[in-house]
């Protein structure tokens, strides 16, 4: 059970995204198909196989934020759409944040926070929108609010895990306001969003690796 | 899903492989994903450069040529290109007049060639943008998302393109899309649903005597869904659309595209387009130029959009610049 | 039967009303149905003349100007001309040179276009006939009908019609026609069957994983049905059958027609097509030109068509000579 | 029961068939879709709706000869297709070779042997080709036999229209060899020919209105 995010920890974490993304592709698809053009998943997919290929090429060692920044990267030249560069750059500035070699919980929550702002500034999402910010946001704060309270980093990223979950789950009922789900208008409602839904794999991955 | 293709991973690499094939006058470059004019930058010339996601063709890789575009960047099939691919056009392409990157709205092609833009600015580059977003089907306002960029993408492309060759500054030349851009509504309707070839199935069912009126061009639900109706009472919901939301009077002139959405025959776009001349007549409007084909396209979707552009002389002659390229050629 | 239309019985007629708004530079005469360049005959030009049933656009009327057609027929949808509509074209174009009727062989085109012929010899016009039948889906003996008429209506349309602009006689249009009807073959594969309007339902059923393979341009079954296979493995089929007939070896050039049946977007035809060059390369062919997207449809239905024509320096200098049509365009 | 035909017999007989062509034109063009392109039955009813309009104008008491091959120009002008010249030309190669005022049995048998031998010369089919030949041959030898053997017009009609229309079922198991379903080869077997049924239609409506 890992205490901090260190290179093993960031790694396995991409590696279980990775995993998570190729094994709900369909499914992501599917969502975005509902109410977007389709193409989610396999965007994800395209962009994950990319950072497991740069992870197996990777020299060992290296700080857990230089690992978050170079997917980060991968995921933009790799993926394309609105979720390549959203997740991308979240990634980039996330690593960035981290301390080296390790980050502990605080210092992940605040990354992941860092990583945040850079989704809402380029995208313009609010919490309520319908999009990503809706599971990215609970899962942060629960991050920050378990550092606060003195959790284990295992507990926390199961709390993050839950938060994100049920942010994901929220978006069903919502009109989207941003991407491409906000053109059907009242008709987007009764969808969930597929790029809250990844977010959420996301955290769920790191709750497993971290677990 | 019936489709013309190898693998579903294969489609966009397939399709290059093809395009340069069958366009000898066009550098395609496959491993970077750029397709552009033969020959190297053309010193003192701004380049303008375009893309998004495949599935629209012939938007943008048959706009290339004399007139118009000095690059595409096709994204995976409805999946705006990376930054790279941005960049690698950028190079190939600079003569060091600066570049103009048309840009239709959506989160992710705006934050893609954003993020291309922001790294050749630093680069010394001079780069503007334009925005396409003639859609109207979809809410304008600074909460949203903002309308879509469709048919007006060509019109943009047509005008910013002749000026470009004449040798038009970056800035003019963005002036001038922009210009072009904010002069045209644009609203499609469709019969079928696309299927994207990654997902494998319709993006949505639509029964045999159901349209979708307000669609885009990446195979989203529009918004609302209708009873199909006679080809005129189409073509009066949609100019009555575009018109409710244009500043047309009578006695202006206008460039009408009437386009595909890729499975549509021609015989029926002309039919549409025979109804939709009608009733612009009948407003008062005259139809300038036009086209009647498929240009911006969403796969396989059945249907067919409208694209009017207030014209005005600057805008029209431009228009009637020579262009020769895969899909617009005259001269 | 989804489509774009106002009513089956009037889809020729709005289809007209909205060719002629939708292109300033024919003459289309909905009353005589016969569609023509803008301007009278000209005096001493031989005039060729083409048509058919209508669903196939944009052949004939879209190739209707310089370098091209004088005028075309469209019949009813999927339904051959009548003679009146023939003799009204003649009439129209007539400038004393004789004129050039291009036939698809199908037995109800040839009956009338041979029943206009026969009264406009007795009026003492030269009316030369060229016949078209380059499918070789179809066995070809004096006790059948004979081969079908697809593709290779372009490039006879395309050569003839150049070799009539320089003011060639009749007989010698007529014999540049023929020449390249003989030197071109055809095979087509059908994703989806065509739905004639009048008849409201698709001409055959098509599960989801079946092709029809060797179909022609009118919604009739193709001579067997096949499971869908990679569009690698259709292009071969395509190319294979097409060699087997022809006589081609190795170093021979060609021009080469991918082409869509109607409702297939155009990134399929440019993968296709990918697919087809990398096999003529493989056979040690030479594609001297060619042209990729909807030439010679059919109505709504999905697949493509592949036309090889033998090249010789006559027939390239002909297809390279200047046209200016709605539907090709190069100078 | 009209013993030759007249003026007013060739006119119930354009007038019957149109009414035959246009209740049936479904069926007829259902059958031109299973082996051919669709549109037989709308040819049809488009050229009979204008030979409909044709009498309706037409100066009363022309000769039945004069009827027919009107109503076979107009055939010519307005179907098209096979069916337009093979039954315009038919039509006015048999109203040519009517005698004035008005032809008998043996008149009527010669008369539509010679639009069958036009049919014949034009599209250059034998009975067993599987087109409208395999209905119009038997029809024409039923009304010449009945001739030969003093048989009246009305029954001469029947035994045509019953020759016509089993000539027409003899079409099912043929594998075409002229018009569109040539095309098909062999899938052509198994379905009855459009324009045999056509045929046998017409001879069908001149029993009824011979009868
Ligand atoms: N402006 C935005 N801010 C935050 N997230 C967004 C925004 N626009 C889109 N998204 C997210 O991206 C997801 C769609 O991603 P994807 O399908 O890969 O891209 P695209 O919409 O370009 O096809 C949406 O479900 C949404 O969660
Ligand atoms: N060469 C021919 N000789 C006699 N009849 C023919 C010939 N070709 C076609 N037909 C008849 O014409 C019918 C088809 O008519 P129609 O569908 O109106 O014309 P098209 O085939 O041009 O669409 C066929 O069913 C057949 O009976
Ligand atoms: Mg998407
Ligand atoms: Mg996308
Ligand atoms: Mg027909
Ligand atoms: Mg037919």
């Amino acid at each position: 059970m890992p205490y901090a995010m260190d290179h093993d920890l960031a790694e396995a974490w991409l590696r279980a995204a990775a995993a998570a993304v190729e094994q709900r592709e369909e499914e992501l698809t599917a969502l975005d198909g509902a109410i977007g053009d389709g193409d989610h998943g396999s965007n994800l997919r395209r962009g994950f196989t990319a950072v497991t290929e740069l992870l197996d090429g990777l020299e060992p060692g290296l700080p857990p934020g230089t690992l978050l920044t170079r997917a980060g990267s991968t995921l933009i030249s790799k993926v394309g759409g609105a979720a390549g560069p959203l997740y991308g750059s979240a990634l980039r500035a996330a690593g960035s944040a981290l301390p080296e070699p390790t980050a502990d919980l605080t210092d992940l929550a605040a990354g992941l926070r860092a990583g945040l702002s850079q989704v809402c500034k380029l995208g313009g999402a609010q919490v309520g929108d319908k999009t990503m910010v809706d599971a990215f946001e609970p899962a942060v704060a629960a991050l920050e609010r378990a550092a606060f309270d003195g959790f284990t980093l295992r507990e926390a990223s199961a709390l993050a895990a839950e938060a994100a979950e049920a942010g994901a789950r929220s978006t069903v009922p919502l009109v989207a306001r941003k991407g491409r789900a906000s053109y059907l208008g009242p008709r987007s409602a009764g969808h969930q969003d597929p790029g809250a839904t990844s977010t959420a794999l996301l955290f769920a991955a790191l709750a497993r690796v971290a677990g | 899903m019936k489709k013309l293709i190898n693998s579903p991973d294969t489609v966009l690499d397939d399709t290059l492989a093809g395009l340069a094939a069958a366009h000898p006058e066009l550098a395609v470059d496959r491993a970077a994903r750029v397709v552009r004019r033969a020959g190297g930058p053309r010193p003192g010339k701004v380049a303008l450069i375009s893309g998004g996601g495949s599935g629209h063709e012939p938007l943008h890789t048959g706009f290339v040529g004399t007139g118009m575009l000095d690059a595409a960047c096709p994204g995976e099939v409805f999946t705006s290109p990376v930054p790279d691919q941005v960049l690698a056009a950028l190079a190939a392409t600079d003569g060091g007049a600066g570049a103009v990157l048309v840009v239709k709205n959506y989160t992710g092609d705006v934050l893609n060639f954003a993020l291309a833009a922001e790294l050749a600015a630093e680069q010394g580059v001079e780069v503007h943008t334009v925005l396409v977003d003639d859609d109207v089907a979809v809410e304008d306002s600074t909460y949203t998302a903002g309308r879509r960029g469709t048919g007006a993408t060509l019109v943009v492309e047509k005008t910013a393109g002749a000026l470009a060759e004449r040798g038009a500054t970056a800035a003019e030349v963005a002036a001038v899309g922009a210009r072009a851009n904010a002069a045209s509504r644009s609203f499609a309707i469709a019969l079928t649903a696309a299927t994207v070839p990654a997902a494998g199935r319709p993006g949505f069912d639509l029964p045999e005597d159901q349209i979708e009126v307000g669609v885009g061009i990446h195979g989203e639900p529009g918004r609302r869904r209708e009873p199909l109706r006679p080809a005129r009472e189409l073509a009066a919901e949609v100019v009555g659309t575009i018109l409710a939301d244009h500043t047309l009077i009578p006695g202006d002139q206008v460039i009408a595209l009437l386009g595909g959405l890729g499975a549509t025959p021609l015989h029926e776009l002309y039919l549409v387009y025979g109804e939709v001349a009608a009733l612009l007549a009948e407003r008062g409007l005259t139809v300038a130029r036009r086209l009647v084909g498929n240009y911006v396209t969403s796969l396989d979707m059945a249907g067919f959009s409208l694209t009017l552009t207030k014209a005005d002389p600057e805008l029209l002659e431009l228009w009637d610049a020579p262009v020769a390229t895969p899909a617009l050629h005259w001269s």
